[in-house]
């Protein structure tokens, strides 16, 4: 057994092979082994394509390794690939000497032609720099299914499963978890159940008996803060945060939203929970969503919505009433790749300025970010303090990278999470709608159903104080002022921005969102080479940290890399009046903690004189 | 049938608001705003209880001139807004304010979602037939032909009929007044306050400044009698200023029918509570039939669970069978692992 | 009535486009392709004059598989933009391609002011009764009770009835068909296409992802004599295998009569052209009565001045009475003065 | 008589009582006797108030001079109140020495009580630092038109015109163009044009015949540019910039828009100006009007939408579309105060952050701004000649200031404007959806019924060159970059960024929008006290003039003033990485010159001494 630091793996078959399902498997019991991860599923463009087609390809890559992971991986070390046109669409990015299985069964000539190829891959010496393990994968699934006599479409349906045991073998994982899994998945299907148990157990035999592999590794564990471990996708954990959140402030939670890849999903893990006391709301459209939280939140309760950009530009109008009405809401968009319709499965960042000013007239918001899956959880629930604290509408920013990884997260102790009060009000003497809390500059919450407290609110601009419509121009200014100032106090929530890596130097890496993992590599790598880098991740875009000036202040340079074309470059020189450099990246992708490092090595004067001039 | 709470001790007055009211005088927004604050008390509702959210509009200052709460909210987005409210809130009354553009034109998609997902909220459509506040533009309730600011030769696109796209999206609650028929109008409201599940109430109501006269061929005293059918549940028919005409089916066409005396026993006799609600359609296309009256009153009444009371059964059910939920467990469902 | 231009010479294949196609196999959008490239070589149209606009969804990937021009916009405003192209361009014939929750859920809105304004465009809406692009969420046309992804304890709102919402916005060409009749099919498409004015189609289509067999009720082949009912203008309601059965009216409420041999002369004969489109929306409610067959066919086909007509006989009209006005003195026009 | 510089006078009186009549008849007389002016109607909010109260209250303010003029003015000359309300909302505008002509007819208790006014202020005093000139305006009306036996509330109707005839008579006017749109407006009922006509004839004989005034006033003709002039309001302005576009590109004009205060009188004017061809569409909402002049442009109609804040902000998702269509729209943005509903019938210049930023991910739109009433006409044909020119949309600001506000306009010969050339596609050799110019970078306009043209276009990304939906990750970089270039590329129609006053020195003004003229004044008046201040007015925001960058580093400051929070400032700080100071003002109200002046004498180092430090 060899003892291996890291190694990335990729499944790659057809969208019906259940790749998703054989990568999640895969990190599950990686997780349970230990080891720090990343993942990146890559789903085919909407629609399903047809069968063994290019466009209809899925995959799922995992990183994981037994010191920290960051990013998914740029490069696999193993490639399952369950037919020619997973082979094609994925081999590039196999590292020479890497590891790839194929499934010979699904290389016929109708295979091979669905993918384009002329000839079999298998046959002109084109996949020479690699070790191909060619396996009859699906004789060898009907083989160990054969005896349960199900129909063979359904019988080649537990070939992944195969494959999968195969790659438990290779890494000398347990079986136990996938084991449990089916039987929870088809405990109501015995004959499906015992196949897929075989399938797995086949897999796994086959390998202990032939020598299909001439090695077998392990990865150690991770040695990692202790505690309780969960792998966490990032919608499950913005939606975890909500719930959360709702639980400690007291109030009930108020989802409603519109379907919209790839935000759906925090709808579905949320109408699931409904035992919490969770009310969602699919509205009819994206307005309708913003509006009924907006209803709900007038009314008492914490009201949440959540889309993509598209959505995010629908929602515009309806947040400035929030912002003027002064009511608690969370708005969370999931980016992906634009404008329009764009690339509606692929991940972005480029929402940012739409987040930060994509409204009429004077509107502030709050606007933060999350970094990682498991990150969602903890700035969703800040989100929502915020919003209470402040009373005021808060933008949370994900992206479909976050959204739809995993990674492995700490689970916190509920009682353990920041403090979120709520007092509504409720003493008739002396209301007036829009006095302020001297502090938080919040105005009272007083919510219909209190006794004595009856008012009206509305879009129109209000008079200090007493909240009545206002056209006097001296006071509309003080209004505007106002509300800005109150979105600046936000900063009391905010914590300092911290560095990792060096605290002063040549150069920051201010990053913000996805890009967290990537430039955390990349940051390291850069200082394995003796440069003087640091790297400061702002989870907070609006108001910035307080000190984020004078940390910018201690590097010679800040470079910012971002999945747009320098949004908050920008926002910082606007800001500051002080130049930053910029690494954009618009492909869909995130980037690779390859790219980062390039560009750290250009700018960053360094020790052992690789780097660029001061 | 409605139960004023004695002990709530509410009058009109309770429901004024500080506000001066500042409709242009002679506006029928008057009429409904008096017509609402005198059923209010009557509801058995406590004032704090209720809450009444509008779009943008004349007709849309309404909330801030009843002394409850109120929301005024941006163009359109009302019945949303109301929606959030209602389900969340099952315990406030709930009432939407909006205007023929503010309901018909940029709220349409929402008012039919609302009506259709039967929440119990009020909608309640002043219908002017006019862009009064942005000071006279067509609505989609103008007549075909209509010279306005933006149609100097006419309109050119048929307007909505409200109550048959209210009932298209299957309204459970339908009805219609007139802003200067104020015992109508407030039997109408009551009628509405008491129906459990979503109700939309149109209101012929006169801008005198850029729609003056709209409904004057109904609803001028001198015509109205003629003009004007009221439809009563479990009432045949009748109308004119004699009650000597009638109105009965031939096959599926509606006729009109004269008699003295006793109205004759082939006269369509109303019932409200339709589950399909063809004739309540086949009604709120009379007045549009030439020679025959406007109807107004109840067009459909049906009560069936609603929206919010389903959704709240959903969250009971789970909540029962989950026990009392962790929220810790929550967190730490799936497969875990511990470091130590 | 068809009118193929023979000059023309267009066959099916001239509407196939380069692009692969990619529903799901087994999708019923492969069959209503397929009914629509056969349809519109015949309609005498030459083929650069076909746009087809749709929003997004399944559905809405279309416009991609037509080798006509087409637009395939943002969620829900297709019937907007393919009224911009109809009024400025009254040669084109226009065609908007949408899903359930395109057309009735985001695109609410639009698709009932569509109507309303009857602007000559043609809205086929392939109702699957699910969001199938984005994986399987209720979509207004969802039964009461349906769990999905996002209602796993079952939707708690009644959905829409796409034609009872179309007739209570005054569409004046209202139909259905099925996915799988493809004769059917092509016939209704057909009708739609000689139809001046705004058209809405629904058609039934299978999602065989998401929501399998959604219409299996009415639409294998072992039931559909017996459940669903062909609506032909002028012909009596008919239905069964056998053709042994009908619907006549009593008063305003439908029964199924059992006859042998010729039907009874009572039975309801089916009139599209219903200026007053009641006896169109009580058919469009018909299959939601327990034990009464569900209505295909043309449910309304009335034809009014189109909008396009009514916006372009203003502007004729103004030209007309200006002769040939002139854009510099526009620009001059009022109280002039000159320097020098 | 006495010849005067400049004068400013203000009519104040009911919203029943023809204020906004009475000023823009006085402003067309004032135009035609050749003097420069700059006018501000100031209308009650929405809705009608009760009559003779303060929210009441409609006003109408003109400059006019011999020499510049630039703003409607700070204070008034001359006020002309019809009532207690309007003289009190009015009065604290009028400088010491002023001119005040009130209605005693109304000074009655229950007049004063509806003012709020305990005791009248025409006994208390309170007005002795003005020439109180009082005049029972209502009886000497009915007595002038008593003939003509009509009502007394339409006989009352008329004392707006006797109030004019008297002001045509101070100020040495002739009554044929009131006389002749009276003609024209009353053409119909013989007997309320001899009213009026007697009402106005009658203030003026009363005048000549009384010694009311002590004074006769002449101000001279304002030696302009030689040419045909009228006056103009900034809404018409725009509208005929359209149709003058429209005409010059031989293209149908299609205009879609929703009511919205203070843009729904675009509407207005085009939909009398269809014998221009011009199609007018009022659509259900913001949305669905900027859907339809999607669909107009693209089927080769001139498309073109309207609104303010709240609509723009539901424009939001559309613009993404029109933008990877990369169709030619026109979008304009007459801007107003927010946010939210906000004050709709008052100005702001707060939604050039939206206009640049407000769309999700990376959605490069042009954006110009209107810098006066009449340069409205220019802007909107320059945005068709930009949006057609590079298939692209085109925001253009205007504000509810200059919408409303008129001033005189040298009428330009429409065969002189800038050319703009449609050229459709018709070809289908060769033909790609997405091949461009290689100068413009635009995409062909392949429009519907061109045979052999037949293409898919819509919001997923599209390939390069072939317009088919693309999820390649480069192809995807490529086309976000090209659209950014192509934005770019507008610069090529972008005039160089010129200033007036100093071409160099010690401070830049630099401006957009409606500042204009509050600008241009300060920095006159800045410059006769020895100070070195340019003024530069941006009309293009997005692309900027190439030549911005140097423009601004040849002062040592420069000033942004704006009526917003400072968003310019922000952007060209973000831009151009140079400190900019910022003067804000968010009142509903234009700038006065004072305010501008004041900033200026604090920043720029001033040859007399008065400067701040440098
Ligand atoms: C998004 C948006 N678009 C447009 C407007 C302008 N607007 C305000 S009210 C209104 C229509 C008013 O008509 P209606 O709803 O019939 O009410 P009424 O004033 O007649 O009572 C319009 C177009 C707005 N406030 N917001
Ligand atoms: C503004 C916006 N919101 C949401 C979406 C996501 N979305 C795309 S299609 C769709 C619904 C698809 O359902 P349907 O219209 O019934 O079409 P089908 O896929 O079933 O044919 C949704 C919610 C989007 N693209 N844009
Ligand atoms: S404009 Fe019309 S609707 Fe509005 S307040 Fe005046 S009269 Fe009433
Ligand atoms: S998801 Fe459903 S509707 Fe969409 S292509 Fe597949 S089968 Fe058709
Ligand atoms: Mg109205
Ligand atoms: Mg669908």
């Amino acid at each position: 057994m060899q003892t291996l630091d890291h190694v990335v793996v990729r499944f790659a078959g057809d969208s019906g092979d259940g790749m998703q399902l054989t990568g999640s498997q895969f990190t599950t019991s990686t997780a349970l082994a230990g080891n720090d991860l990343a993942t990146l599923p890559d789903f085919p463009a909407e629609i399903r394509a047809p069968a063994g087609t290019l466009p209809g390809v899925s995959g799922y890559q995992i990183h994981f390794s037994s010191s920290d992971v960051f990013t998914p991986g740029d490069n696999a070390d193993v490639l399952v690939a369950m037919n020619p046109a997973a082979l094609k669409a994925n081999i590039g990015d196999l590292r020479a000497g890497g590891l790839l299985i194929v499934n010979t069964d699904s290389f016929k000539q109708k295979d091979l032609d669905k993918a384009g190829y002329q000839v079999s891959p298998l046959e002109d010496h084109s996949l020479d720099r690699f070790q191909v393990i060619s396996i009859d994968l699906t004789r060898l699934t009907r083989q160990a299914v054969e005896e349960i006599g199900l129909d063979t479409r359904s019988a080649d349906r537990c070939k992944n499963l195969f494959a999968l045991g195969m790659m438990y073998w290779l890494f000398d994982r347990p079986l136990d978890s996938t084991l449990n899994w089916l039987q929870k998945k088809f405990g109501a299907r015995a004959d499906l159940l015992e196949a897929n148990r075989r399938a797995l157990q086949a897999g796994w035999s086959y390998c202990e008996a032939t020598e299909v592999f001439h090695e077998r590794y392990h990865v150690p564990r991770f040695p990692t803060t202790s505690g309780l471990y969960r792998n966490i996708a990032g919608n499950t954990s913005t939606a975890l945060g909500l719930v959360a959140a709702a639980h400690r402030s007291k109030l009930p939670l108020f989802y409603a939203s519109y379907p919209i890849t790839p935000a759906s999903d925090v709808l579905h893990e949320l109408a699931q929970l409904k035992r919490f006391g969770v009310i969602t709301f699919q509205a009819e459209d994206e307005i309708a969503a913003i509006s009924a939280a907006i209803g709900a939140s007038y009314a008492g309760t914490l009201g949440v919505t959540c889309t993509s950009g598209p959505g995010m530009a629908l929602k515009t109008e309806a947040l400035g009433l929030a912002t003027i009405a002064e009511l608690p809401l969370v708005v969370i968009d999931v980016q992906r790749g634009g404008p329009s319709t764009g690339l509606p499965t692929k991940t972005e960042q480029a929402d940012l300025l739409q987040a930060l000013y994509g409204r009429n007239s004077e509107a502030p918001i709050p606007v933060l970010a999350a970094a990682t899956a498991s990150d969602c959880f903890r700035m969703s629930y800040e989100a929502v303090r915020i919003a209470i604290t402040h009373m005021t509408p808060v933008i949370l920013l994900t992206d479909g990278y976050i959204a739809n990884g995993a990674e492995p997260w700490l689970v916190p102790k509920v009682e353990e999470l920041p403090e979120i009060s709520v007092s509504f009000r409720t003493d008739p003497e002396n209301f007036f709608a829009y006095e302020r809390d001297p502090q938080t500059l919040a105005r009272p919450w007083a919510i219909p159903g209190t006794k004595g407290l009856e008012h009206r609110i509305g879009g129109l601009e209000k008079a200090d104080r007493t909240g009545h419509v206002s056209y006097d121009p001296l006071n509309h200014e003080h209004m505007v002022r106002t509300r800005a100032a109150k979105v600046e106090r936000v900063v009391d929530l905010v914590p300092d921005q911290t560095v990792e890596g060096d605290e002063a130097g040549s150069l920051l890496v201010l990053g913000w969102g996805s890009t967290y993992g990537a430039i955390q590599g990349a940051v390291r790598r850069a200082r394995s080479q003796g440069l003087r880098v640091g790297h400061a991740h702002l989870r907070y875009l609006n108001p910035f940290p307080k000190n984020l000036e004078s940390v910018m202040s201690r590097f010679e340079k800040v470079l910012v890399p971002e999945l747009n074309m320098g949004q908050l470059a920008f926002v910082l020189q606007g800001r500051f009046v002080r130049p930053v450099e910029s690494l954009t990246k618009i492909q869909g992708k995130p980037f690779t903690e390859v790219e980062v490092l390039n560009r750290i090595l250009e700018l960053a004067p360094g020790s052992n004189g690789k780097g660029g001039a001061a | 049938m409605i139960q004023p709470n004695p002990e709530l001790n509410l009058t009109k007055k309770d429901f004024q608001s500080d506000q001066e009211v500042r409709w242009c005088p002679g506006c029928g927004d008057y009429a409904i705003l008096n017509a609402v604050q005198n059923v209010f008390p009557e509801l058995g509702i406590p004032r704090e209880n209720f809450v009444i959210v509008s779009g943008i509009g004349c007709a849309s200052r309404f909330p801030y001139y009843m002394n409850t709460y109120g929301f005024h909210t941006i163009h359109g987005r009302a019945p949303a807004v109301a929606t959030g409210i209602k389900v969340t809130r099952p315990d406030l009354s709930v009432w939407v304010v909006s205007g023929d553009g503010d309901a018909l034109s940029i709220g349409g998609n929402h008012l039919i979602h609302a009506m259709r997902r039967n929440a119990d909220i009020k909608v309640l459509l002043f219908n002017n037939r006019i862009y009064g506040l942005t000071k006279g533009q067509a609505s989609p309730a103008s007549e075909l032909g209509k010279r306005t600011k933006s149609s100097p030769m006419g309109t050119t696109d048929e307007p909505f009929s409200p109550l048959a796209l209210a009932l298209g999206a299957n309204a459970r609650f339908v009805a219609r007044s007139v802003d200067v028929f104020p015992p109508h109008l407030k039997g109408v409201l009551a009628q509405a306050a008491q129906h459990k599940g979503s109700a939309f109430i149109e209101i012929f109501q006169n801008c005198n400044i850029f729609n003056d006269g709209a409904w004057r061929g109904w609803t001028e005293r001198d015509v109205r009698d003629e003009r004007v059918l009221n439809l009563e549940h479990g009432k045949p028919l009748v109308f004119g200023a004699k009650a000597n005409r009638g109105i009965r089916l031939n096959g599926f066409k509606p006729e009109i029918v004269e008699f003295e005396g006793e109205p004759p026993r082939d006269l369509l006799v109303w019932d409200e509570d339709n589950p399909e609600p063809a004739m309540s359609f086949l009604m709120a296309g009379l007045g549009d039939r030439p020679g025959f009256p406007m109807p107004i009153g109840v067009f459909r009444k049906h009560e069936e669970t609603t929206f919010e009371t389903r959704v709240h059964a959903q969250v009971d059910e789970a909540r029962s069978k989950a026990g009392s939920p962790n929220i810790q467990t929550l967190l730490e469902q799936g497969d875990v692992w511990t470091v130590s």
